[in-house]
Order: structure tokens, then sequence, then C-alpha cells
């Protein structure tokens, strides 16, 4: 039992990772309508950022944090005006062969300037608490963290698009782009502020690896699939969805090597969207129409 | 008087020939016009090339006045001009209410009294106001799009085949309101099928062909052409 | 025969895009004339692949097979092991759309990997199998240059085969299909059975690709499948080359792996004391010319164009 | 014409990081072999290609070097999964000399390659010997095993159990491991399972990293046995010190008391700088200086003479050179004796199958240092 | 021929069709006419295989059809247009219309590998039917463009277009006038008369404008609010109250729309 506690702890931890990677993803396809590859590099970049940060100013992961996002979104914007934009108006398969063009950009940009050796934020391991009082279970400060913060993200963009006129002119622009134009509707801006908010959270996706785990020039490309997988999952378009697509991906992927080898765990995300994909092909939540 | 609208002698297409071959087109303030002619003569296309969807090649578009060719949509909205487009006039994955509220997506303050007259006009909007703009009937979407174009307060309304697929009872409505519309001083440039009707609540009419002026006049005079009528009304 | 240092990359080159040339088209089938958006391409490559190897190595006590047979049956083999996975995922995914297909592929064409990576009495594993036999053997035409040949041959045939399809009225059903499935529907086709027939035969045209590429290698092992070098880059050959468009597929293939292998030529310049950071440079090159291709042309090289009518001119209006 | 040896390694891609380090090895061979007058009195030039740890660009490359750069024979590639394919494909059919630097798998001692590809690293069959030996030593009964799920960790990880197994351990249980995961927490609760007192990590930093951040974090072992490919100086950095102090790992390695041993690292460190503790290098130095050695001794650069020369250098009879010598090696040549080259990595000696015997080294983590505590031929136990 | 049998659909909460039940006799011109939002589209697509209704059964020849995708009923004979035009974007005019044919041999890839031949031939057959086709659309100088690029207008033609394309028996025609040009739709009506009378097509047409489905249909449903609420010709229908108050408006007779402007009347005609 314990067991099983201890790998919701940690999958809630991976999920969180996910879902911060899957909202910019979701936002990105229902927006733009392409499958954006260079998404996992975006993570990385921004944990890169982030330990840049940590090493020329002496900040701490956490304060480091909203530097990188902020650093990750200007990447964005950047990337979007310069590259995307000027194929916004073909298909949207030319854009996310793009994209994928752009992970590869990026992935030697980060080799080119870091190196492609392991790093880490801090020196030292930190040691976890123990809850006595729920079976024993082990909870690192890091992880209440990283799950804390992810959560106030979410509710932060989930507060944006549905309070705000510029959330819902992503949602109108997703839905007919010529008449959001007709409209007045400033579609360059919106499309900036989705790059923002999907730089910014792929920044704060990349950092909470780097804290969790370590930094390397492939880490975001890796976890790129699952990321995918969580979109698919909460339904393509929909932010919301990607929370709860996020937290059953990584917990499912954590838990399920109490049932099968491990070298089947990548298997496991595949397997989940698969089976969700034939059986409710719309994710949990409906995706666009 | 400055004329409302005027564009003179536009020339322009989708990249390769030109669609539009020296359209000339006015609108004054308080005036109807409408446009009729064959399919795909180039009406939608003059409303888009008006409206900054489409590079004007060559000619130049007056708003009161001042220079507007090529300007962006956005600009045209926030100087008061509002456009229905013929096809996907509408946000499919939302609700009646959020489409109206995007059309006033550049209005400041409080929607609601813009809203209400919306619903006045329109009462079935009023109805469905939670339903899912995709999943409506072809009528019912015409009328969220025209809401969604009323919510600006414009001053000019251009209209593309705005009672295509509606009901004749919404027909005369939607006529009725396109006159109580511009009753209020809005002038109205529509390119309708529904020609003879059209036609007699217009001020002056067009006829567009192969993106060239063939006739134009006042709405009566034109009706009573047996060869307009013969050519581009049905009879 | 003896050919100069520069013909035999040449050969090599060749084979190499051949190879991809054939899994192009293969894709062209699926997304080209369908709109399928396969990105699990590497699963039928490796399927088929390891088929043709299993059938054709000698005997091993380690994995499955091998059986020793021939070359064409290792490649019939390929191609019918394919089919059949092709069945399979078809009906799975019959219902799904385009960016769903997507997902899902993926997804199950890393499982493929991880299957044949980790059940070894199968596949041998992450050992992979080695000692795949090339054709010809114990002819003159056993060099490097013979297998050009029948990687030439492959090429030829499966551009007919697709070519003919897509002029055909067959391809205009797919057309039809891609760009719209309600109205395809209502004009009586049987667009279920149309779009597996499609992905059948696209799949089946991958794992013949995964065939030549096994006997062109003599070495398999699942890296070989990882979707980088098993997908993407078909993907990019397709896009640059012009997707709907046959020829398109295949000089998409011979200038997307020219970029990738030629770029090395560039880094080579930089002094011997850089070469990580060529080697780096250079993927950063690929990812720019990629970019380049897709802005200044991104309808591809040769973009699609409608077939021409089959039948005899029309009468002049 | 002067000699051109193609050096094939991962320049980007998951491995780049051992392909850098191998790459200025064989550099630093170049070097001395020209200072020292050459290849038939020509400097000996390098070509390098880059496989980007993955086979279909790795045989790419490796057709470049021998048909575009025209080299006479291929040192690499590190992972047996290029290393297979480019013998197969490029080295047997090109008549061209490879010898891979890196690649342990068992499967290339009875590869069909036509006698062109040879190896100056042990088989992971004997690793997995020397590795059981070290964790006997420490005096661990149980432990359990994480390894990578390819050619490398497998082999290892079965060898291992093999051998621990004979002498008496016991292996609580052993876990595959897919790389480039985020996490590996439900690997190391498998792995905790039946009470093991030390875990043996066999794999690469990349994810070796994250596994034993978590393992620490975790709680679930404190006590690592490693080998060579886990030989990293940046998990002290990245981890600290105290966590790894007192375990230990194997690495294929001389004795680095001999002359060649202690010549290279002077040499590589005058050069650039401190010898990274990664494992590979002195054996890319070996097969580059090797190469050089039979094409001289054969006074051609044709790749056929190369390997029907390379025995004749690399293994006894004959007089002793090593790192360092190759004028002398040249004067002996050239005076018609026998030389038997002893490397930097040890005595490398080719068998018929053209694989190394080989001298195992004992390192563990002193202090946030990497340290060799002994070096050691294994034995299999009865 | 048709015969549909109190037939309903809910979508989510809303009813849109409330126990229809109606017949089109074989060689009629049937007109199907009521509010924006009655569920005339709706009864269509369930007759038409587009999805299956809530409850009730649709037969053809009184075979039970209910729930036969849509390819299937295209081989029974019944083709149909949409209310919003589904063209083939990326294909040029002409081959919209060569898709359509049923019974291609070409369709299956063997023969289209083997039998070149005689796909060849086929082929050129149906380049005459279309070529006749375009003709009578007028769009014939469109031929080669890609559909995707035609005007609104040209595109419903070309919707039009294919279902001409086959031997149908019956057809359903969603708004075929909606944003046609009016002495093109005059050719429209003649041409649907036509197959009517000559080929013995059975039409049922969904539309708003009165001309017509008062030149061309006999008898008339009614649809409000997803059920039936009249039928009968034209003429009674205009008398009809109901009918009146919730579709053809207030002062309605004759001409439409003349009644509403008396001040244009005059030079309406
Ligand atoms: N897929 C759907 N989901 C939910 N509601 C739907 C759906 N399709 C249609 N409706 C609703 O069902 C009702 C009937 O729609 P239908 O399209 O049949 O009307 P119609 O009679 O064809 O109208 P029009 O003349 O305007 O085309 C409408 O209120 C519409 O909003
Ligand atoms: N996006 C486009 N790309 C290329 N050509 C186009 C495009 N849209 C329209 N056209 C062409 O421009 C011409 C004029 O089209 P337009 O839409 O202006 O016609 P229209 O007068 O509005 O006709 P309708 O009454 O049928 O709507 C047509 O021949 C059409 O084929
Ligand atoms: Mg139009
Ligand atoms: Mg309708």
């Amino acid at each position: 039992m314990t067991d099983i506690l201890q790998l919701l702890v940690y999958g809630l931890v991976l999920g969180s990772v996910l879902t911060m990677g899957a909202i910019g993803v979701s936002m990105i396809f229902g927006i733009l309508r392409f499958a954006h590859f260079a998404h996992g590099d975006f993570m990385t970049l921004g944990a890169y950022l982030g330990l840049t940060f940590i090493s020329a100013f002496g900040l701490s992961a956490w304060w480091a944090l909203p530097a990188a996002m902020v650093g990750m979104a200007v990447v964005a914007v950047f990337i979007d005006q310069v590259l995307y934009r000027r194929i916004r108006r073909t298909q949207p398969v030319i854009l996310l062969i793009a994209s994928f063009g752009m992970a590869l950009i990026l992935r030697s940009l980060v080799q080119l300037i870091w190196g492609s050796d392991n790093q880490s934020y801090a020196t030292g391991i930190q040691f976890p608490w123990r809850l006595d009082w729920l079976g024993g279970i082990r909870l690192k400060p890091d992880h209440l963290w990283i799950v804390l913060i992810s959560l106030g993200l979410v509710m932060a963009v989930h507060l944006f698009l549905t309070r705000t006129r510029l959330g819902k002119a992503m949602r109108a622009m997703s839905d007919n782009m010529d008449l959001a134009l007709v409209s007045g509707i400033p579609a360059e801006r919106v499309i900036m502020v989705t790059w923002v908010i999907g730089g910014a959270l792929a920044a704060a996706a990349g950092v909470f690896l780097g804290i969790d785990t370590r930094l390397h020039p492939v880490m975001g490309w890796s976890a790129l699939l699952p990321v995918f997988a969580a979109t698919i999952l909460g339904g393509i378009g929909r932010p919301y969805g990607a929370i709860a697509g996020g937290m059953i991906i990584g917990v499912s992927m954590e838990m399920s090597t109490l049932i099968i080898p491990a070298a089947y765990k990548p298997a496991v995300a595949f397997a989940i969207m698969v089976g969700m994909l034939i059986l409710r092909p719309q994710g949990i939540f409906k995706g666009t129409v | 008087m400055t004329s409302l609208l005027e564009a003179r002698d536009l020339y322009g297409g989708y990249g390769g020939v030109d669609i539009l071959q020296g359209t000339n087109l006015r609108v004054e303030p308080d005036e109807i016009v409408v446009i009729v002619g064959p399919n795909g003569a180039g009406k939608s296309t003059a409303m888009k090339a008006v409206f900054g969807l489409l590079r004007i090649r060559a000619g130049e578009v007056l708003y009161k006045g001042e220079p507007i060719t090529n300007a962006k949509p956005e600009q045209m909205v926030k100087r008061g001009i509002a456009y229905v487009p013929q096809e996907k006039n509408v946000f499919p994955s939302m609700t009646v209410r959020e489409n109206l509220e995007m059309g006033a997506y550049l209005m400041k303050g409080d929607l609601s009294k813009r809203l209400d007259k919306v619903y006045t006009l329109f009462p079935k909007l009023a109805e469905r106001r939670r339903q899912q703009a995709g999943l409506m009937s072809g009528g019912e979407r015409q009328m969220v799009a025209m809401g969604r174009a009323l919510m600006i307060d414009p001053e000019l309304l251009m209209l593309d085949e705005p009672t295509a697929g509606l009901s004749p009872l919404l027909i005369d409505e939607t006529f009725e309101r396109i006159k109580e519309i511009n009753a209020q001083g809005i002038g109205v440039l529509m390119v309708e099928q529904n020609a003879k009707q059209a036609l007699a609540i217009a001020d002056r009419g067009y006829v567009l062909a192969t993106g060239r002026n063939r006739h134009e006049d006042t709405g009566p005079n034109l009706l009573a052409d047996p060869e307009v009528a013969e050519m581009f009304l049905g009879g | 025969m003896e050919l100069t240092g520069i013909a035999s990359y040449l050969v090599s080159f060749l084979t190499f895009a051949g190879v991809y040339a054939v899994l192009a088209l293969g894709l062209n089938m699926q997304w080209g004339f369908t709109g399928q958006f396969n990105i699990g391409i590497a699963g039928f490559f490796a399927v088929g692949a390891y088929t043709s190897a299993i059938l054709t190595t000698p005997g091993s006590p380690a994995y499955l097979g091998g059986f020793g047979l021939p070359f064409l049956v290792g490649l019939g083999g390929a191609v019918i092991a394919s089919t059949i996975i092709g069945v399979i995922i078809g009906l799975i995914t019959a219902r799904l759309r385009t960016d769903y297909l997507a997902i899902a592929s993926i997804g199950i064409a890393e499982m493929i990997r991880l299957f044949i990576k980790n059940e070894d009495w199968l596949s041998n594993g992450v050992r992979g199998i080695a000692g795949i036999p090339r054709p010809l053997q114990g002819t003159p035409l056993d060099t490097p240059l013979g297998y050009l040949l029948v990687v030439v041959v492959f090429v030829v045939g499966v551009y007919f085969l697709v070519e003919r399809a897509y002029a055909s009225p067959w391809g205009r059903v797919l057309r039809a299909i891609r760009e719209n499935e309600p109205a395809t529907a209502a004009a009586g086709k049987d667009i279920a059975n149309f779009r597996l027939q499609a992905f059948v035969l696209g799949s089946a045209i991958m794992g013949l690709g995964g065939g030549l590429y096994a006997h062109f290698f003599g070495f398999l092992s699942p890296e070989a499948f990882r979707p980088l070098y098993g997908t993407f880059i078909v993907w990019v050959m397709l896009i640059a080359g012009g997707s709907g468009n046959n020829r398109g597929a295949i000089l998409g293939a011979v200038v997307v792996w020219g970029i990738w292998s030629v770029t090395e030529l560039f880094t080579d310049m930089l002094p011997a004391e850089h070469a990580t950071q060529g080697a780096a440079l250079r993927v950063l090159l690929i990812g720019v010319l990629l970019q380049v291709i897709l802005v200044l042309r991104p309808q591809g090289l040769l973009p699609e164009k409608p077939p021409r009518l089959i039948a005899r001119q029309r009468r002049s209006r | 014409a002067p000699m051109k040896i193609g050096v094939l390694v991962p320049l980007t891609g998951d491995l780049q990081s051992y392909g850098e380090p191998a790459l200025k090895a064989t550099q630093l061979a170049a070097k001395e072999i020209n200072a020292a007058g050459g290849v038939m009195g020509e400097d000996v030039q390098i070509a390098s290609g880059d496989t980007q740890t993955s086979p279909q660009p790795g045989v790419s490359a490796a057709q470049k070097l021998v048909n575009v750069e025209g080299v006479s024979g291929i040192m690499g590639a590190l992972s047996s999964g290029v290393t297979i394919p480019v013998a197969q494909s490029v080295s047997k059919p090109g008549k061209i000399p490879q010898i891979s630097s890196a690649s342990t798998s068992p499967v290339i001692t009875s590869l069909d390659d036509g006698d062109f590809l040879f190896r100056t690293v042990p088989s992971d069959a004997f690793q997995g010997v020397a590795l059981s030996q070290i964790t006997a030593d420490k005096g661990y009964k149980t432990v359990s095993i994480i390894y990578i799920n390819n050619d490398y960790g497998k082999g290892l990880a079965e060898a291992f159990t093999t051998a621990f197994e004979k002498q008496g351990g016991k292996v609580a249980s052993t876990v595959a491991y897919e790389k480039g995961q985020p996490a590996y927490r439900g690997e190391l609760q498998q792995a905790d399972k039946g009470d093991p007192e030390a875990l043996v990590l066999i794999g690469y930093p990349e994810n070796g990293q994250t596994i034993l951040r978590q393992a620490l974090e975790g709680g679930y072992f404190r006590n690592f046995v490693f080998t060579d490919g886990m030989k990293a100086p940046e998990l002290v950095e990245n981890l600290g010190a105290e966590y790894l102090n007192g375990s230990v790992g194997t690495v294929p390695q001389a004795r680095d008391d001999s002359p060649g041993a202690q010549h290279f690292s002077t040499a590589y460190e005058e050069a650039y700088g401190a010898v990274p503790p990664k494992p590979y290098l002195d054996t890319a130095y070996d097969a580059f200086y090797l190469m050089a050695l039979a094409a001289e001794a054969a006074g051609s650069t044709d790749g056929v003479a190369i390997r029907d020369h390379l025995r004749e250098v690399a293994n006894p009879p004959g007089e002793q050179v090593g790192p360092g010598e190759f004028e002398k090696a040249v004067k002996l040549l050239k005076a018609g004796k026998d030389i038997d080259y002893e490397g930097a990595s040890g005595s490398v000696n080719f068998d018929e199958n053209g694989d190394v015997p080989g001298t195992f080294g004992e390192w563990t983590f002193e202090d946030g240092k990497i340290v060799t505590k002994r070096i050691f031929e294994p034995t299999m136990p009865k | 021929m048709i015969q549909i049998d109190n037939v309903s659909k809910t979508f989510g909460g809303i009813q849109a069709v409330r126990g229809v039940s109606l017949e089109v006799a074989e060689g009629s011109i049937t007109g199907l006419i009521g509010p924006n939002g009655a569920g005339k589209s709706t009864l269509f697509n369930m007759v038409a295989g587009l999805f299956p209704p809530s409850e009730g059964r649709v037969l053809l020849d009184g075979r039970d059809i209910t729930g036969l995708p849509p390819h299937k009923l295209f081989h029974l004979g019944l083709v149909r247009t949409f209310q919003i035009p589904h063209e083939f974007s990326r294909m040029t005019v002409r081959e919209n219309l060569m898709v359509v044919p049923p019974g291609q041999s070409g369709e299956n890839l063997f023969n289209a590998w083997l039998r070149w031949g005689r796909v060849k031939q086929e082929d050129s057959a149906v380049l005459d039917k279309v070529d006749d086709v375009l003709d009578f659309l007028e769009i014939t100088h469109v031929a080669d463009e890609l559909a995707g690029n035609l005007s609104g207008g040209q595109k419903k033609l070309l919707d039009l277009g294919r279902t001409m394309m086959t031997d149908a028996r019956m057809v359903l025609l969603d708004e075929p006038g909606a944003g046609v040009n009016r002495t093109l739709l005059g050719k429209i009506r003649e041409a649907i008369q036509r197959l009517n009378r000559e080929r013995g097509y059975t039409f049922c047409v969904i539309e708003h404008d009165m001309d017509l489905i008062s030149a061309l249909c006999d008898p008339v449903h009614v649809m409000a609010n997803g059920e039936l609420i009249a039928s009968g010709a034209m003429t009674e229908l205009r008398r009809n109250e109901q009918v009146r108050e919730a579709y053809l408006g207030g002062g309605m007779s004759g001409q439409m729309g003349e009644n509403a402007r008396p001040s244009n009347q005059g030079d309406a005609s």
C-alpha cells in the first residue's frame, strides 16, 4: 500500500511536468492547428536558461524559474516571428515539419552553448520528509513545491482563458482564424500571447524536470511523446484536459513498473493513449469539434 | 459631402490573374447599396478587397475621404466598418453569446446593452444563447453572423449574401432589419442573390460581371431594366 | 568492377536515398493521397526489415529462424508481414481523425520497437540480427553497385505502381476522401474500405523499404528504428519534396539525405579540435536548410498537381 | 599518398560525450606519430565522421570516410549497434580494417566480418566477471541490478549474474531501464525488493545520474557498484561527493604503472589538460597507433595489407614498443625485425576473432575524486 | 418511394426532429420547407445515412434502410447535396465530378495496374459526361480550377453537378438555390424538371425560395420545431394560417416579398 502511495506521489510530480508541457502543446494546437514538435526542446532550453540564471546571478532554482519562464517566452515569440509566422498560411503539416526542424536547431544550440554533459542546478541530494501519518511515505520539499507551483500556474492559465477577453479571443481564433480577423481580433497579438504562455510553461516544465532529475540536451525531446500523449488524452485544444491527461500519464507511467517489466515503461503512455483514442476519440474532455 | 465609402478602379485577385478588373463601388452615408451578378462574378472578392482581406494591386479605397487601401481588417473594425463573410461566418465551437462577444472584441465597456439590441433584433438568438454555433441550422448561423457584425454599432455594414438560406419570413425580416439599421444612419453595402427583394429596398445597385461594373443605377431602375432582369435576376 | 572513391560514395549515397525513397512513396500513398497522418513509419519499416532478416539469415538458436531463404522470399515476407500489421492497425485506427491517427500511430510504432527490443526469442532483442546476406551472392553483381541496381529496380517498380494508382480513378477517390469524407461517402464510395486499402498498401511499401534496408546494412538492431531516422526524416523528405507528388517524394529523399550527408563535408572544414562543435553546427545547419525549403517552397520542391487526365484530351470547348 | 585514418565516433546524439575525448585521443596519437616522422615518411591524417549515435548516419559517415576521404582504416565506432553495421556494409565489402575502441558486445566475437573488424577493448563477457569479483570483495552477498536496455547493459548484466551466483552471491532482482525517461522510481522500487545490500548500476551517466539521485533521495540504496559506463566525474559535481564515497566500479584498463599508460596520460594532459576519467580514450589511442604501425609494417596504405599486418605488430613475438615510441618501431621494422605493441590500454594482443583479452581496473570515488584502486585480471570462479 | 416512419432525433438536449412521418412518392418532386432550424436538414441527413435516427424507421421501396451508411444508400440510388457545399478543394472541378460515377473499374487497384486500357476508355466516357454537366451549369471556364478556389455559388453548382453524374433514382437537394444566381436557378429548375420527366428521377427538395418551390414541387411538406405541421400543394399551403405564421410571413401571397413592400411592387415585375 505504501508502495502504491509512494508511486502516486512520484506520479503527481511527473504529471505536473507533463501538464506544464501539455497545456502549451494543446493551446498551440488549438490556435495554430499543428503539433508543436519543438516543444520538448523548448523545455530543454528553458531548463538551461534557468541554469544560466542560477550560475550567473547565484539565484536559487526557484528564483531562476520565473526568469527562465520570461526568457523562454521571449524566445518562443521570437521563433514564431522569424519562422512560423512566415508559413502560417500554408498547411498545418508544413508547420509541423518546421517545428521538427526547429527542434533540431534548438537542440544543437543547447549543445553548442552549454555542452553535452549532464549538469544539475544544485549539488547534493535533498532528503525527503517521512510522513508517518500517511503510511510512512516519503515526500521531498522540492516535489511539494513542483506540484504546488504547477497548480498555481494552471489556475492562472485557467483564469486567463475564461476571464479575459484575450483568452476568449484565443478560442475564437482556434475556431475560425479568418472570422477572428474580420471581427477585429488582433490575431497576431493573440498568437503572440499563445507563444508567451506556451513558452513560459515549457520553461517551467524544463526547470521542474531539471530540479527533479538533471539537465541534458535531449531531456525535453525524450519527454515530448508523453507530453503529446497527455495532450491527446485530455482532448486536443483543451488546456484543462491537459491537466487530467498529464496526471494520468504521469501516474500510470510511474505505477506501471508494479505490473510490467520496466523496459516496457515508455509503452505505457502510448498504450493508454492508443486505448483511449480507440474507445473515446475525443479525449476525456471533448476536444474541439 | 464626401462619400462614406468609395472604391476606385480596383484590380486584384488571389495571386494568379486579377479577379477584379477595375471595379468601382460607392456608398453614400444613409444609403443601401446592393451588388448583384452571376456566380463567380467577383462580388465577394470585391467585398474582401475593400475590407482589407485581399491585396489590392491597383486602385484605391476611401472611407469618409480617407484612404484605407489595404489597411488591416482590425483597422476597418476600429473605423466602424463591419463585415459578414459569405462562408464560414461563425465561430463553430463557441456559444452564440460568445460569438456575439467576439464581434465586439474591440469595444470597451459593458456589452449587455449591445447584446440586448441584437437579441431584440433576433429573438431566436436570445433563446439559443448557450448553444454552440457550429451545431445550429444554416439559417440560424446567418443570424449569429449578422448579430456578430452588429455588435460594434458600425457606420458601414458590409454583408455578403445575408439572406442565403433564410426562410421567407426571415428574409423579409432581415430586409426589414437592414432597413431599420439603415434608418439609424448606417450605410449598408451588400451582395445579394435575392436580387429582386434586395434591389427593392436599395437606394442604388451595381451589376457586376467578370470583375467589372456592368450597370449602375437606382434599385427600381435596375429592376425595371429588361436586360438586367433577363441576364441576372432570373427573368 | 572498380569504382573510384567518389563514385562508390555516390553509389552508397544513392542506395540510402533509394531505400528512403521507397519509404517516402509509401508515406505519400497514405498522407499525400489519402491524408492519413501516419507518424509510425518506423513500425512498418522495422517489421519489414526484421521479417526479411529472419527469413534470410542462416539458422540461429538465439532467435526465431533464421531460415536461410533467398532474398526475394525475404522481401516477399517483409511485404506480407507489414501488410498484415497494416491491416490490423488500419482496422484499429479506422475511425480516428487525422491528428489522432498521428499520435496513435507513433504510439504503436514505439510499441513495436519496444517489443522487438525486449522479445529476444523473436528478434534477438537488443543484440540485433547480424549477417543478413546480400542478394546476388556468388554472382559478379554482388557489389555495392549491384545492390544499388536492385534498389533502383524496386524504386522504379514502386514508383510505377504508385503513380498509376494515383492517376487512376482509385487515386481520385483517395484524394476525394482526403478533401472531404462525407461528400465522398455521399458519392457512393466506401470510405472505410478505400482508406484501409491505401493505408495497407502504404504500409506494405514501407515494409518493402525495410527489407531493402536490412539487406543493405547486413545488421539490424532496434536502434535503427527510433523515431528520428525511422519516421521523421521520411516526413521531412516527403514534405520537402512535395507531398502528393510521387516524383517529389523521390526527389525529397535524395535532396534531404543529401543535405544530411553533405553538410558533413562543410563542417569537416573546421579544424579537427572543433569536431564536436562542428557536429552540432551541422545539425543546426540541417535544421536551418530545412526551414529555408519550407519558407521558400511550402508546397515542396515539386508541388502536387492534379494528374493529367488519363483519358483522351477533351474536345476543345 | 599520405595515410589517412578515419575516426568514426558519435559527436552528436546520446553518446556524444564519449565521442569527443575519443577523437582527441586519436588526434594525440596522430600528433605523436607525425612528430616521429609519420607513416612511411608522410604525415598521417585524420578524417572524422559523426555517427550521431545511430546506425543510418553512422554507416553513411563511414561510407564517406572510405569513399570520399579515402581512408585506409577506420577507428570506431563506439556503440556496437553502429560498429556492426559499419563492419558489414562498409568495412567488409570495402576491404578496410576497422578497429573499435569501445564496442564490447559479445556478438562481435563471432561476427562474420571477413576478419576486418577488430577491437581494442575486451568483450563484456570478461567485464561481467570482473564486476562480480569487486562486488564480492566489497562483501556484498545480495545485490540488485539495474541495467540499460541495450546490448551493452544486457550483456554485462547476464555475465555478472552468472559469475556472481557462481561465487555464492545472490541477485535479488534485475531491472532493465529504458533511456530518456524523466523518472526511474518505479524501477528503483522494483530493484529494492528482496533486501539487496547494494545496487549494481550498469548504464551511462545521461540517465544513470537520474537513477542515482532518485535512489538516494528515495532512500532505496546507499551503496553502488558501477561499470565503465558510469565512470564520469560529473556525477560528483552534480550529486555531491559524500553520497558517492565508497561506491566502486570496474573499467577495462591497462595497468597504469605500465609505461604505455603513463606515457598516454602525461601526453594527453600536456595536450588537452587533465585526462577525463572516462573510458575508451586509451583504447582509441591504441587502435589508431596500431593502424599506423600496421601500415608502416606493410609498407602500404592498402586496407588488406594493413589488416594482414595488424596481428604481426600487435602480438608477440617481437620487440616490445609502446606509445610514444613510433620512431623506434619504424626503425625496427625497417631493420626487418618483428615488433609487439604494448599499448596504453594493455598488451592489446588480437586473437583470431580480433578480440583482446584484458585487464580491468577497480575504481572508486574518494572525496569527490575518481581513483583507481587496483588493476587486475578477472578469473572466472569455479 | 421513401417512407419516413415516425422518425425522431435528439442532439444532447435539443430535439431537432420529433416523430415525423412522411412519404415521397415515386416520380414526384416533393418539397420540404419550414423555418430555419425546423429540422429539415436533420431529417435529410438521417435519410441519407449521415447519422441514424434516435427513433423511427426509414424505408426505401419498402426496404428498411435505417442506419445504412451513405455509400450503400448511393448504390440503392439515393444521392444528396449538402446545404453547405462540400467540395473536394484540392482537386479540379472536373475531377470533382469524375469521382462520382459508380462502378468505375479503375477504382479497383488491380484493374488500375493491370487493365490500364480499359480504365482509360471508361474514363473518357466519364469525361464526356462531365463536360456536359459543366456546360449545363455554365462553369466550363473553371473546369481546371481547384474546386477550393470557386466562389460560393459556384461551389453550390458543383455540388449539384455531382448528383447529375449518376443515374440516381432518388435525389435529395438541400437548398440548391441558396446563393445561386436567379437566372441560373431558373435553368436548374428546368433541369430538375427534365430529369424528373425524362429519366424518372424522384426529387425531394429543401428550399427557402418560394418561387422555386411553387414552380417545382407537389406536394410540399412543412416542418416547424421538428414536427411536420402541414402537407399539400403550395397553393393550399399559402392559405394555411399555421404555415403562414410559422414560415411564409404575415401578408405574403403570390410572388414572395412583394406584398411586404407594396411601394416597389410595380417595379418588380
Ligand atoms: N449536430 C447537432 N448537434 C446539436 N444540435 C443540432 C445538430 N445539428 C442540428 N442541430 C439543431 O437541430 C435543429 C434543426 O437543425 P436543421 O439543420 O435540421 O435545421 P433546418 O431545418 O435545416 O434549418 P435551415 O433551413 O436553417 O437549414 C437546429 O436547432 C440545430 O441547432
Ligand atoms: N480563394 C480563392 N483562390 C483563387 N480563386 C478564387 C478564390 N476565391 C474565389 N476565386 C475565384 O474568383 C472568382 C470570383 O469569386 P467570388 O467569390 O468573388 O464570386 P462571387 O461573385 O461572390 O460569386 P457567388 O455569387 O457565387 O458567391 C471566381 O471565379 C473564383 O473561382
Ligand atoms: Mg460570393
Ligand atoms: Mg438546413
